[in-house]
C-alpha cells in the first residue's frame, strides 16, 4: 500500500465543486433540498410548455387534417371546408394554441373529434390498460433486476454470472415486438395458457389478458435493470465499507440490505425513473403486438386520423407523467441520501 | 506450500483474478460475425441473385438449393436480400450511433470542461430531452409528418443524446480536475487542444462502450420504427423492413422473417459483446499499475 | 498490490441471494398461475368472436361506412335490408313505393320500439336521414345523400324522400343507413355512440361493450320485434398488427376473420381448422395518373406505362392468384348483376384487349411521347396497405425496362389521403385501391370519373363521359339500355387512359370449422350477416 | 519489556497467499509467521507490493476473490483453520477486528455514526439493541475513542473530519471488545497532528482492552513509535523481525538498513539521501534466490541462487539473509558518514520571480487563502508546509494560474495574474516562468497517451525545433532513457511517472518549478530518488522550487526557506533549519512534535525525537 495524499487531493477538491457549493450557499435558503425541488418544478413546467408547443406545431403543420377522416373519402371540398371552419382549424395557430391553453387551465383537454368523447375519458380508459401494464412491469423489473443483479454480482465471474449477462445482452438486443411475438407464441399458442388478443373486460379478466404484455415488457426492462444493478452492486461490493462491515462480522443481510441496497438506491431509483420514461415509447409497440387499447394505441390511431385534441392530450398526459416520475425520483433520492438533503453533489 | 498443509482456501475459482489477455470465445464469435457482415457490406456482389429481382412465379418458396433461404412474397431471393440488406441494416444503426456519440461527446466535452453558461445551456437542454420518451416522440413526429427514414434518424439521434451526454459529461468533469489536464493547462496548451488530445482520449473507453451500446439501441429503435411502418422505404432490402413485410407470410417461408431477425439480433448482440470487451481491455490498459 | 477483485462470497451470502431470487420468481409464477387459473377459454356455442378490419372510433352513423357498418346495422337496423341476391327486403319499412324516379315512399312498421323502450317513429327516420344531408354534413356518407332534396314525414307511419335527380344507388343507400333515435340524440348530443353513451336502435342486437378502434361486443336486444338474435354475444375485434391477427386465430381465441389483409391469406390458408370463403370484392387496384401534371398530361406516356405493365404478374405474384385482372374500374359481376351477362362479358373482353402487356408497344408509345428518354417518378403508397407497395415495386421492375424509374415512398394514411385525394399534390402517379360502398355498378365509375369526385384523382374531365354517367343516373333500373350506357362511358374513358385498372382482389373470410358460412360476398356487411354464420351441427 | 510475559492473542504460522496469473498459480506471500501478544502492538512494515495488506486480509479470512491462503492461524486457543465460514464470520468483530486506511470510504455514508458503531452489538437476549439503548451505547463507545460530543452519534460520516471518522471507525471495529485489532495503515490518510492522536488512541486502547494490535504500515517511524515488535516484509515474505530498538539500531537485513537510510531525517539536512536501486519485483517475477539480491549492494553469487531461510538471532531477532552475520557493522545506521549539509545560503536577489501580496482566495464563505505574501527568488527552494485545508495547494495553484485569486496580486515573471485581462504574451511569460508537478503519480499522466506525447505538448509550445531529440534530452535530464518516450504511463512505476511529470514541466524551461506533494504517494525508497533529482535540478539548472508538503522531514531535505500555513494564513516563515529547530508559533511547534518518535526504550542510545 502506498501513501495516498488524500489530504492534498481534498484541499484542491476542484474549484468547480467548491464554487458550486459556495454558489448554493450564497443563494441562501434554508434547505438545499427544497431549493432543488423548486428549481426542478420550474423546469418541469417549462418542459410541459415546451412539449405542448412542439406537439401543437407538429400536428398542425402536418399534412392532412381531421376533416378528412370526419368526412371520408367521398367528401366534397365544400364539406371539408365547412368542417374545418366548424372546429376553428383555419384560425391563426396562435389563436388555436391560446384556446387550447385556456381550456387547459380548466383541466379541459377538449373533445376527441373522432371518438366524440372528452379526451380525458379516452385517456382515462386507455390508462386503465396502460397504467397497470407500465407500473407492474416496471416494479417487477426493478425488483427482479436488483435481485438478479445482486445475485450475479455476488458471484462475479461465475458461470451463472456469465449466463445471466449473456441473457440480458440478448434481451436488450432483441426488439420488443420480437420478444412479444415469441412469448405470445409460446404461452398463447403452444401452451395455450394465456390470451394474446386485447385487454379483456374488467377486473380479473383484464389481469389475465395483461400477463403476457407485462411479461414482455418486464423481460425487456429486466435486461437493463439487471445489468445496471450488477455493475453498481459490483462496485459497492468492492468498496471499503463492505469489507469493513464484513470485518466486523456483520451479517450478510446487514451487508446486503443496509449497505449494498442502500448505497445502490439513489442510482437504482434514478435509473428506474429513466427506464419508466423510456418505456412509455416502447409501450406503443407492445400494445400493437397484443392489440391492447392503451395509451400507445390511442396515440397511434389519433395520429392516423389527425385527431388533434387526442394527440395533444396524450402527449401532455405522458409529459405530466414524466414530470411526476422525475419529481418522485428526486423525492425518493432525497429521502434515501442525506448527502443530497445537504445539497452535496452525489453521482447519480 | 505450508507445512501445516491446512488449506484455508474456500474458493478455488481463481481463474478471473489476474486473468491474462486472451480473447473469450464469445468475443471471437462476435468479431467473426461482424466481420462476415462487414464483408457483405463492402461486397454486395456476393449475393447469389439480384436482390431486387421480382419473380412472381417463385413467391413464397421455402429453402432450396437455388434459394438457400427461400423467397419472399414477390419471389425475391431472401439470402440475396439479406446480404444486400447488410448495408442499411448495419450502416444505418452505425451512422446513427456514430452521430449520436460524436455529438454527445462534443457536447459533453464542451459542457464538462468549459462549465459556466455553456454547461448550463447544454445541461438544461439535455434535462428537457431526457424527460421526453424518445420512441414515442419519434412515432409522433415521424408518423405525423410522414417524414421517412432521414427524419427518423435525426429524431432518434437527438433523443439518443441525453443519456450519453450525461454519462460522458460526468466523466469529462472527473477527468478535467485530474492533474494531467491541469498540467496541460499549466503548460499553456490551448483549450481546444486540451479537449482533443487530453479529454477525448481520456474518456475514450467510455466513448467506445457508449458507441457500441448505442448501436444496439439504434438497431432496436430502428427496427421498432420499421415494425410500425415508419422508417426505411418499402421494398428496401433492410432487415427490419424485411421482417416487418414478411411477417404476415411467415408460415409460408419461415426464413424470410427469421433470417433477417436473427441477423439483426446477432449484430446487436455482437456489438454489445464487442463493446464490453473493448471497454474492459481499454480500461485495463490504462489502469494497470 | 491493490487487489481490485470482489471480496469472496460466503456460501451464506449466495444462499440468501438465491432465496431472494427464488422468492421473486415465485411471486411472478403465482401471478401467472392465478391469471391462468381463471382461464377457461371454452367458447360457448352461442358466442361469436370475429376479427374485422376496422372498428370505428364512435358508433355514429355519420362516422361509419362500408364493412364497419357490419356492427352498427345490427343495432341501428335500416328501413330495408340488403339481401345476398342483390335485392333490398323490407325491414323497418313494411313497404317501399317509388311513385316517380325521384320519389320514394316508406311505410313504417308499427309498434316497433328502440331498445330503451321508446317508440320508433317517422321523425326518427327523418332525423336519421338528415344526419347525412347538407353541404357541411359531417358524415362520411354525405355523398350518397347529395341527390336527396328533402325527407318529409307524410303520415304517422310514412316517410317520403324526394330526390333532386334520379339516383340509381338510392335504394341501396337506404339499406346501409342506420336508423337512430331522435330523442336519444337530443338528450345526449354528440356523445351518442361512444363507450359511455352507446347508440340505441331497434335492431336485433344492442351494444354491450365498446372500445374505440379496438373491440365491440353486441348482445341480443330482448325486446326485438323480429326473429330472435342468433348469438348470445358477438364480439368484433380489430387488431392492427399482422402478427396479432395471426396469433389470435392460431390460439383459437377468435372464431374467424372477415376481410383479412390480402397479404396474410397465405398464412391463414395454412391454418388447420379454418375454412375459407371467398367472393369477388367491390374493389379495384388501379394506377392513377394526374392528367394535369407533366409528364402524365401526355396520353402517350400514360399509354406507354399501361402497355409496359404485366398485370397478370401482379395477380399471380403480389396477390398469389387471389385476384382477377381488371379490364375496367368496376368488377364484371357487379355490372352484370342486373343486366345481360353475355353482353357485359363481351364488353369486358374488349376492354381487356386494350390493356395488353406489350413492351414493344410501350416503347413505341414512349418514344412518341413528350419524354422519349424516360423519367423518374416517386410513387407514394399507404403504409397501411402493404399490397400497394408490393405492386409499385413490381411495376417498377416493368417500367425500368422502358426507361422509367420508379421509387416508392410509404406514407401514413392521413398524409396519403391528403396528398392523393384532397390536395392532388403527388408527383402524378399513384397506385391505390378504391372500394365501392354501394352495390350499384355506377358507384365506382362515378367516384373515379366524374369531375370533382374525391375518387377522381386523375382530375379527369371528359364531357362525353360525364354526360354518359349522368344519363345512367337518370335511367330507370329496369331500362335495358342502362348497362350499355355505363359500358360506353367506361370504354370512352379507357381511350384516355386516366387510370390503368390493374386487378380486382377477391374478398375472403376464414371461419372455424365449427361454423357454417353461407352467402358470403363482398357486401356481407349490408346483410343481416349473423344469420349466415351458423354453428355447425356437432 | 518482553512479549513473553503476555499471553498470545494471535499466532499465524506458515501463512501463505496464492493467486493465479495467466493460468499459472502465483505465490503472493509465503510462510509468514506472526505472533501477537495480548495488550501489545506489533507492526508489519513494508513498501507497496510487500504483501503486508494481503497478510492482514488473510488473518481475517477476507481475501479478495480468487485468492487462497494456507497455513494455520490461532486466535486465543482456537484454530481458525478448523472453523467453517459462519464460525469465521462470528469470529470477526468479536475476536478479530479490522480498521482500514481511508476513513472517507470505510463508513457507510448513508447511515448515522451511532448506529454503525453499535450495528454488531446484541443485547443479552441475542437481539439487536433497542433504539434508545443503542444510542446510549454508541455515545459511550464514542467517548471511549475520545469523542466526547454525544451529538456525533446522530451525524452522518460525511459531516465529520477525517480524524473523527477514523475514531468512529475504530469505535465500530472494537465494539465487541475483540482480542486482536488489525489496523491497515490507519493513519496514512490523516494529517500529521491527527495521525499522532490516532496512534496514541490505538496504543491506549490496546493496553486498556488487553487487545493485541497488528499495525500494518509503510512508515517505519510510525512502527517504532507504537510497537513492541516489528516484522519487515519484502516481496511477500518476512525478511526481518525483532524488537524496534534492535531493528532500528542494529538492522541485520540489507533491505531494512536501506529503508532506514532512505528515511529523510527531520532534524538535519543530509547531503544526499540514500537510495535503494531498482524496484520491488512483482509476484511471479520474483528471483529464485534471495528476493532482495538484485537490489542489494552486498549480494554475492550465492545470494542469487539460494533462497535464504529465516534465521533466529539472539534477542528473538530474526533475519532472512545468508550474510547477516558478516554485515552487522556495514548495516548499522551511522550518522557520521553523512555529514549534515548546511542549508543553501539564501541568495536573496532583489528581484523575486514570484511575488504575491495580500493574496486571497475564497470559496463562498470558506477562506482557502487569507492574504498570503510570499516571494520566490531565483535559484532558491521555498517550502509551503501545512495540513489539509491549510490552503497550501490553493496558494500553489494560484502561482501558476490554475486558480484565480479573489483579491490581492500574484506577480509571476512580472505579470500580475490577478489582473482581469492578460494577453497571450503575458501568459507566455507566466508559463515560461512557473510550471507545476502534481501529487498523484497515477493521474499526473493521461493513461491513454504515450510519455513522448505528454512531453511534446510542452516542447511544441516553446517552438522547439528538433522535438524528438529534445524529448530524449528531457527524459535523460530526469534520469530516464529515451525509449521511455514510446511507453504508456501504465508501463511505468510511480517514481518513473513523477520523473516524467517533472520532465513535462521542464519542457517549457521554466525558472520556477512548483511541486505539489510530488513524493507523498511514493514509497520511501523511491521518494529519495525524486528528492535527490530535485536537488540536482535546482543546482544544475538554477531552478527555483516551490515545494508543497505536509511532511516536515521532506521539507527539511529540499527547501531553503519555508512558509507554514494554517487555515489559509501564513503563521510562520523563515529559513527551514531555523523554523524546524526552533519553531516559534504554537502551531509549528505542534506540527514538529507530532512527527512520530520511537517509544522511549530503556537502553536506547540514539534518540531521534526532538526535545522541544
Amino acid at each position: 500500500m502506498s501513501t495516498t495524499g488524500n489530504e492534498a487531493a481534498r484541499d484542491t477538491a476542484g474549484p468547480a465543486t467548491s464554487d458550486r457549493a459556495a454558489a448554493a450557499h450564497r443563494r441562501g435558503g434554508r434547505s438545499p433540498a427544497l431549493r432543488m425541488l423548486a428549481t426542478r418544478s420550474v423546469g418541469a413546467v417549462a418542459v410541459l410548455l415546451a412539449v405542448t408547443v412542439v406537439v401543437f406545431l407538429f400536428v398542425h403543420l402536418a399534412p392532412g387534417g381531421p376533416e378528412q377522416a370526419l368526412a371520408g373519402r367521398e367528401a366534397t371540398p365544400e364539406q371539408l371546408a365547412a368542417i374545418r371552419a366548424r372546429y376553428g382549424l383555419d384560425d391563426p395557430l396562435w389563436q388555436q394554441y391560446l384556446r387550447y391553453l385556456g381550456a387547459l387551465t380548466h383541466l379541459d383537454l377538449g373533445t376527441s373529434l373522432l371518438r366524440r368523447e372528452p379526451v380525458t375519458r379516452s385517456i382515462g380508459q386507455a390508462a386503465g390498460v396502460t397504467a397497470p401494464l407500465v407500473l407492474i412491469s416496471w416494479l417487477l423489473a426493478a425488483v427482479a433486476g436488483t435481485a438478479l443483479g445482486m445475485f450475479t454480482a455476488l458471484r462475479a465471474g461465475s458461470r451463472l454470472d456469465r449466463v445471466v449477462l449473456a441473457l440480458t445482452v440478448l434481451a436488450a438486443s432483441t426488439p420488443v415486438f420480437a420478444t412479444g411475438l415469441l412469448l405470445a407464441w409460446v404461452f398463447g399458442i403452444q401452451l395455450d395458457w394465456l390470451p394474446v388478443l386485447g385487454a379483456g373486460r374488467d377486473g380479473g379478466d383484464r389481469a389475465r389478458y395483461l400477463v403476457l404484455p407485462i411479461l414482455t415488457t418486464t423481460l425487456v426492462l429486466l435486461a437493463s435493470s439487471t445489468r445496471f444493478a450488477r455493475v453498481r452492486i459490483g462496485q459497492i461490493l468492492e468498496e471499503d465499507q463492505v469489507t469493513f462491515a464484513r470485518a466486523r462480522g456483520l451479517s450478510t443481510s446487514y451487508v446486503l440490505v443496509r449497505i449494498v441496497l442502500r448505497n445502490a438506491a439513489v442510482q437504482t431509483i434514478t435509473l428506474s425513473g429513466a427506464v419508466l420514461i423510456a418505456m412509455l415509447g416502447g409501450l406503443v409497440v407492445v400494445e400493437q403486438v397484443f392489440a391492447l387499447p392503451g395509451l400507445g394505441t390511442l396515440l397511434v390511431t389519433a395520429i392516423g386520423a389527425r385527431d388533434i385534441p387526442v394527440i395533444q392530450g396524450v402527449t401532455l398526459v405522458v409529459a405530466v407523467a414524466v414530470v411526476v416520475v422525475n419529481l418522485v425520483v428526486d423525492l425518493l433520492c432525497l429521502a434515501v441520501d442525506p448527502r443530497m438533503r445537504r445539497g452535496l453533489e452525489v453521482d447519480r | 506450500m505450508s507445512p501445516a498443509g491446512i488449506v484455508l482456501a474456500r474458493r478455488p475459482r481463481a481463474r478471473r483474478f489476474l486473468a491474462g489477455p486472451g480473447v473469450p470465445p464469445g468475443v471471437a464469435a462476435a468479431a467473426l460475425f461482424l466481420g462476415l457482415v462487414a464483408v457483405w457490406v463492402v461486397a454486395p456482389g456476393l449475393a447469389p441473385h439480384d436482390p431486387a429481382l421480382i419473380r412472381p412465379g417463385d413467391a413464397y418458396q421455402g429453402p432450396s438449393s437455388a434459394h438457400l433461404l427461400g423467397t419472399d412474397p414477390l419471389g425475391r431471393d431472401v439470402l440475396s436480400r439479406l446480404i444486400d440488406g447488410a448495408r442499411t441494416a448495419v450502416l444505418a444503426p452505425l451512422t446513427l450511433a456514430a452521430g449520436t456519440i460524436a455529438v454527445s461527446t462534443t457536447l459533453a466535452v464542451l459542457a464538462g470542461y468549459l462549465r459556466g453558461w455553456v454547461d448550463a445551456v447544454i445541461s438544461r437542454v439535455v434535462d428537457v430531452l431526457y424527460s421526453i420518451p424518445a420512441l414515442m416522440v419519434a412515432i409522433v413526429i415521424v408518423g405525423v409528418t410522414g417524414g421517412g427514414f432521414g427524419l427518423s434518424i435525426i429524431v432518434l439521434l437527438v433523443f439518443g443524446l441525453p443519456a450519453n451526454v450525461r454519462v460522458l459529461r460526468a466523466a469529462v468533469m472527473e477527468r478535467a480536475a485530474l492533474p494531467y489536464v491541469e498540467a496541460a493547462r499549466t503548460l499553456g496548451v490551448s483549450t481546444p487542444r486540451i479537449m482533443l488530445t487530453q479529454l477525448v482520449p481520456a474518456i475514450g473507453p467510455l466513448v467506445i462502450t457508449s458507441f457500441f451500446l448505442q448501436i444496439t439501441f439504434a438497431i432496436v429503435d430502428l427496427s421498432s420504427l420499421s415494425f410500425l411502418g415508419l422508417g426505411v422505404p418499402p421494398g428496401a432490402s433492410d432487415w427490419g423492413r424485411m421482417m416487418a413485410e414478411n411477417r404476415a407470410t411467415m408460415s409460408a417461408n419461415f426464413f424470410s422473417t427469421a433470417a433477417p431477425g436473427l441477423c439483426l439480433a446477432a449484430v446487436a448482440v455482437s456489438a454489445n459483446v464487442l463493446g464490453d470487451w473493448l471497454y474492459t481491455r481499454y480500461e485495463q490498459a490504462g489502469r494497470s499499475r | 498490490m491493490t487487489p481490485t477483485c470482489l471480496p469472496p462470497t460466503t456460501p451464506g451470502v449466495s444462499h440468501r441471494a438465491r432465496r431472494a431470487v427464488v422468492a421473486v420468481l415465485t411471486v411472478a409464477a403465482t401471478l401467472l398461475a392465478t391469471a391462468c387459473g381463471s382461464s377457461g377459454e371454452g367458447t360457448e356455442s352461442h358466442a361469436l368472436r370475429l376479427l374485422v378490419p376496422f372498428t370505428p372510433g364512435v358508433w355514429d352513423p355519420r362516422q361509419v361506412s362500408a364493412w364497419p357498418l357490419s356492427g352498427l346495422l345490427l343495432v341501428n337496423e335500416p328501413l330495408t335490408v340488403y339481401q345476398p341476391d342483390g335485392t333490398n327486403a323490407p325491414n323497418l319499412a313494411e313497404k317501399v313505393e317509388q311513385p316517380s324516379p325521384t320519389q320514394f315512399v316508406y311505410t313504417l312498421r308499427p309498434g316497433v320500439t328502440f331498445s330503451d323502450g321508446t317508440a320508433f317513429t317517422a321523425e326518427d327516420v327523418k332525423f336519421s336521414f338528415e344526419l347525412h344531408m347538407g353541404e357541411d354534413a359531417e358524415s362520411v356518407s354525405a355523398a350518397y345523400w347529395r341527390s336527396v332534396a328533402s325527407v318529409d314525414v307524410t303520415g304517422e307511419n310514412q316517410v317520403t324522400v324526394t330526390l333532386s335527380e334520379p339516383d340509381a344507388q338510392f335504394p341501396y343507400t337506404v339499406s346501409k343507413t342506420p336508423i337512430v333515435s331522435k330523442a336519444y340524440y337530443a338528450a345526449h348530443g354528440d356523445e351518442v355512440g361512444t363507450s359511455t353513451v352507446p347508440n340505441i336502435g331497434t335492431g336485433p342486437y344492442v351494444f354491450d361493450a365498446f372500445t374505440a378502434y379496438a373491440t365491440t361486443t353486441l348482445v341480443p336486444n330482448p325486446g326485438y320485434w323480429g326473429p330472435k338474435a342468433t348469438y348470445d354475444s358477438i364480439t368484433l375485434e380489430t387488431p392492427k398488427d399482422d402478427s396479432a391477427r395471426q396469433l389470435a386465430l392460431q390460439s383459437g381465441e377468435v372464431d374467424g376473420i372477415y376481410n383479412p389483409p390480402l397479404g396474410q391469406l397465405g398464412s391463414f390458408q395454412a391454418l388447420p381448422g379454418f375454412t375459407s370463403h371467398e367472393g369477388p370484392d367491390l374493389s379495384v387496384y388501379r394506377i392513377a395518373f394526374d392528367t394535369t401534371k407533366a409528364p402524365f398530361d401526355d396520353p402517350a406516356v400514360r399509354r406507354a406505362i399501361m402497355h409496359a405493365i404485366d398485370r397478370q404478374a401482379l395477380v399471380d405474384g403480389v396477390f398469389g392468384g387471389n385476384a382477377e385482372l381488371a379490364p375496367t374500374l368496376v368488377p364484371e359481376s357487379i355490372t352484370a348483376r342486373n343486366a345481360d351477362a353475355a353482353a357485359v362479358a363481351a364488353a369486358y373482353q374488349e376492354l381487356e384487349a386494350g390493356l395488353t402487356h406489350d413492351i414493344a408497344a410501350a416503347r413505341d408509345a414512349l418514344a412518341h411521347s413528350s419524354r422519349p428518354d424516360g423519367f423518374t417518378v416517386e410513387v407514394p403508397v399507404q403504409s397501411s396497405d402493404p399490397n400497394q407497395s408490393l405492386i409499385v415495386q413490381t411495376i417498377g421492375q416493368d417500367l425500368a425496362e422502358i426507361g422509367i424509374t420508379v421509387t416508392v415512398t410509404a406514407q401514413d394514411d392521413a398524409t396519403f389521403l391528403n396528398a392523393v385525394y384532397a390536395e392532388h399534390s403527388t408527383p402524378g402517379m399513384v397506385v391505390d385501391s378504391w372500394t365501392g360502398s354501394s352495390p350499384d355498378p355506377v358507384n365506382m365509375p362515378r367516384n373515379m370519373l366524374m369531375p370533382g369526385s374525391l375518387g377522381n384523382i386523375a382530375q379527369y374531365a371528359n364531357p362525353a363521359v360525364t354526360d354518359l354517367l349522368n344519363r345512367y343516373q337518370s335511367m330507370s333500373p329496369t331500362d335495358p339500355e342502362r348497362t350499355a350506357v355505363l359500358l360506353q362511358a367506361l370504354s370512352t374513358a379507357q381511350q384516355d387512359v386516366p387510370y390503368v385498372p390493374l386487378l380486382f382482389p377477391k374478398v375472403f373470410c376464414f371461419v372455424r370449422d365449427d361454423f357454417a358460412v353461407t352467402d358470403f360476398d363482398t357486401l356481407w356487411w349490408m346483410t343481416r350477416w349473423p344469420e349466415h354464420v351458423t354453428p355447425a351441427a356437432p | 519489556m518482553t512479549s513473553r510475559i503476555s499471553p498470545t492473542a494471535l499466532v499465524a504460522t506458515g501463512l501463505s497467499v496464492r493467486g493465479v496469473r495467466g493460468g499459472a498459480p502465483v505465490g503472493l506471500t509465503s510462510d509468514v509467521d506472526i505472533e501477537v501478544p495480548a495488550g501489545e502492538a506489533v507492526a508489519i512494515v513494508g513498501e507497496s507490493g510487500s504483501g503486508k495488506s494481503l497478510t492482514a486480509r488473510a488473518l481475517l479470512s477476507l481475501l479478495p476473490r480468487g485468492l487462497a491462503s494456507s497455513g494455520t492461524i490461532r486466535i486465543g486457543d482456537r484454530d481458525v483453520s478448523l472453523l467453517d465460514d459462519a464460525e469465521r464470520r462470528r469470529l470477526r468483530g468479536s475476536e478479530l477486528a479490522f480498521v482500514m486506511q481511508d476513513p472517507f470510504t470505510m463508513l457507510n455514508p448513508l447511515e448515522r455514526c451511532g448506529s454503525q458503531v453499535t450495528a454488531a452489538l446484541r443485547g443479552p437476549d441475542g437481539r439487536r439493541l433497542r433504539k434508545a439503548a443503542a444510542r446510549d451505547e454508541a455515545v459511550r463507545r464514542l467517548a471511549e475513542v475520545g469523542i466526547a460530543d454525544p451529538a456525533v452519534a446522530d451525524r452522518y460520516p460525511f459531516e465529520l473530519s477525517g480524524g473523527m471518522r477514523q475514531r468512529v471507525a475504530i469505535a465500530a471495529a472494537i465494539a465487541e471488545n475483540p482480542a486482536v485489532l488489525i489496523a491497515d495503515e490507519p493513519t496514512t490518510a490523516l494529517d500529521v497532528t491527527t495521525q499522532k492522536e490516532i496512534l496514541d488512541l490505538l496504543e491506549r486502547l490496546s493496553r486498556s482492552h488487553r487487545m493485541g494490535l497488528v499495525l500494518i504500515t509503510h512508515d517505519l517511524r510510525v512502527a517504532f513509535s507504537v510497537c513492541t515488535r516489528i516484522y519487515v516484509m519484502y516481496a511477500g515474505e518476512i525478511v526481518e523481525a525483532g524488537r524496534p530498538v534492535d531493528v532500528r539500531n542494529r538492522p541485520r537485513h540489507p533491505y531494512t538498513a536501506g529503508l532506514l537510510r532512505t528515511e529523510p531525517p527531520l532534524d538535519r539536512r543530509v547531503h544526499r539521501l540514500a537510495r535503494i536501486p531498482g524496484a520491488v519485483p512483482a509476484p511471479g517475477a520474483r528471483p529464485a534466490g534471495c528476493r532482495f539480491a538484485p537490489r542489494c549492494g552486498w549480494a554475492e553469487a550465492d545470494c542469487h541462487d539460494h533462497h535464504p531461510a529465516l534465521t533466529v538471532l539472539p534477542l528473538d531477532h530474526q533475519v532472512r539473509c545468508r550474510r547477516a552475520d558478516e554485515l552487522t557493522e556495514q548495516l548499522r545506521p551511522s550518522r557520521t558518514d553523512e555529514p549534515p549539509e548546511p542549508a543553501v545560503a539564501c541568495a536573496a536577489s532583489d528581484r523575486a520571480l514570484i511575488r504575491t501580496r495580500a493574496l486571497r482566495r475564497t470559496y463562498g464563505p470558506r477562506v482557502a487563502v487569507a492574504g498570503a505574501d510570499i516571494e520566490v527568488h531565483a535559484g532558491e527552494s521555498v517550502g509551503l508546509v501545512g495540513e489539509s485545508g491549510s490552503g497550501k495547494t490553493t496558494l500553489a495553484r494560484m502561482l501558476v494560474g490554475l486558480t484565480r485569486p479573489s483579491s490581492g496580486s500574484v506577480e509571476v515573471g512580472g505579470v500580475d495574474l490577478a489582473s482581469r485581462h492578460l494577453s497571450s504574451a503575458d501568459w507566455a511569460v507566466v508559463r515560461s516562468t512557473a510550471q507545476m508537478a502534481f501529487q498523484d503519480p497515477y493521474s499526473t499522466l493521461n493513461p491513454h497517451r504515450t510519455i513522448g506525447a505528454a512531453l511534446r505538448d510542452g516542447l511544441r509550445l516553446v517552438g522547439a525545433e528538433d522535438i524528438h531529440r529534445r524529448t530524449d534530452e528531457l527524459l535523460e535530464r530526469v534520469g530516464l532513457s529515451g525509449d521511455h518516450a514510446r511507453r504508456m504511463p501504465a508501463q511505468l512505476s510511480g517514481g518513473e511517472r513523477q520523473r516524467v511529470a517533472i520532465a513535462r514541466a521542464l519542457a517549457r524551461s521554466p525558472r520556477v518549478l512548483v511541486c505539489d506533494e510530488i513524493v507523498s504517494a511514493l514509497d520511501v525508497s523511491v521518494q529519495a530518488h525524486i528528492l535527490n533529482l530535485l536537488r540536482d535540478l535546482q543546482v544544475r539548472l538554477g531552478l527555483s522550487l516551490v515545494f508543497i508538503t505536509h511532511d516536515l522531514a521532506v521539507a527539511r531535505q529540499v527547501t531553503d526557506r519555508i512558509y507554514v500555513l494554517k487555515d489559509g494564513e501564513i503563521v510562520e516563515q523563515g529559513a527551514t533549519g531555523d523554523v524546524l529547530d526552533h519553531p516559534r508559533h504554537p502551531y509549528t511547534q505542534r506540527l514538529v512534535a507530532s512527527v512520530p518518535s520511537p517509544r522511549p526504550d530503556p537502553g536506547t542510545e540514539l534518540e531521534r525525537g526532538k526535545p522541544a
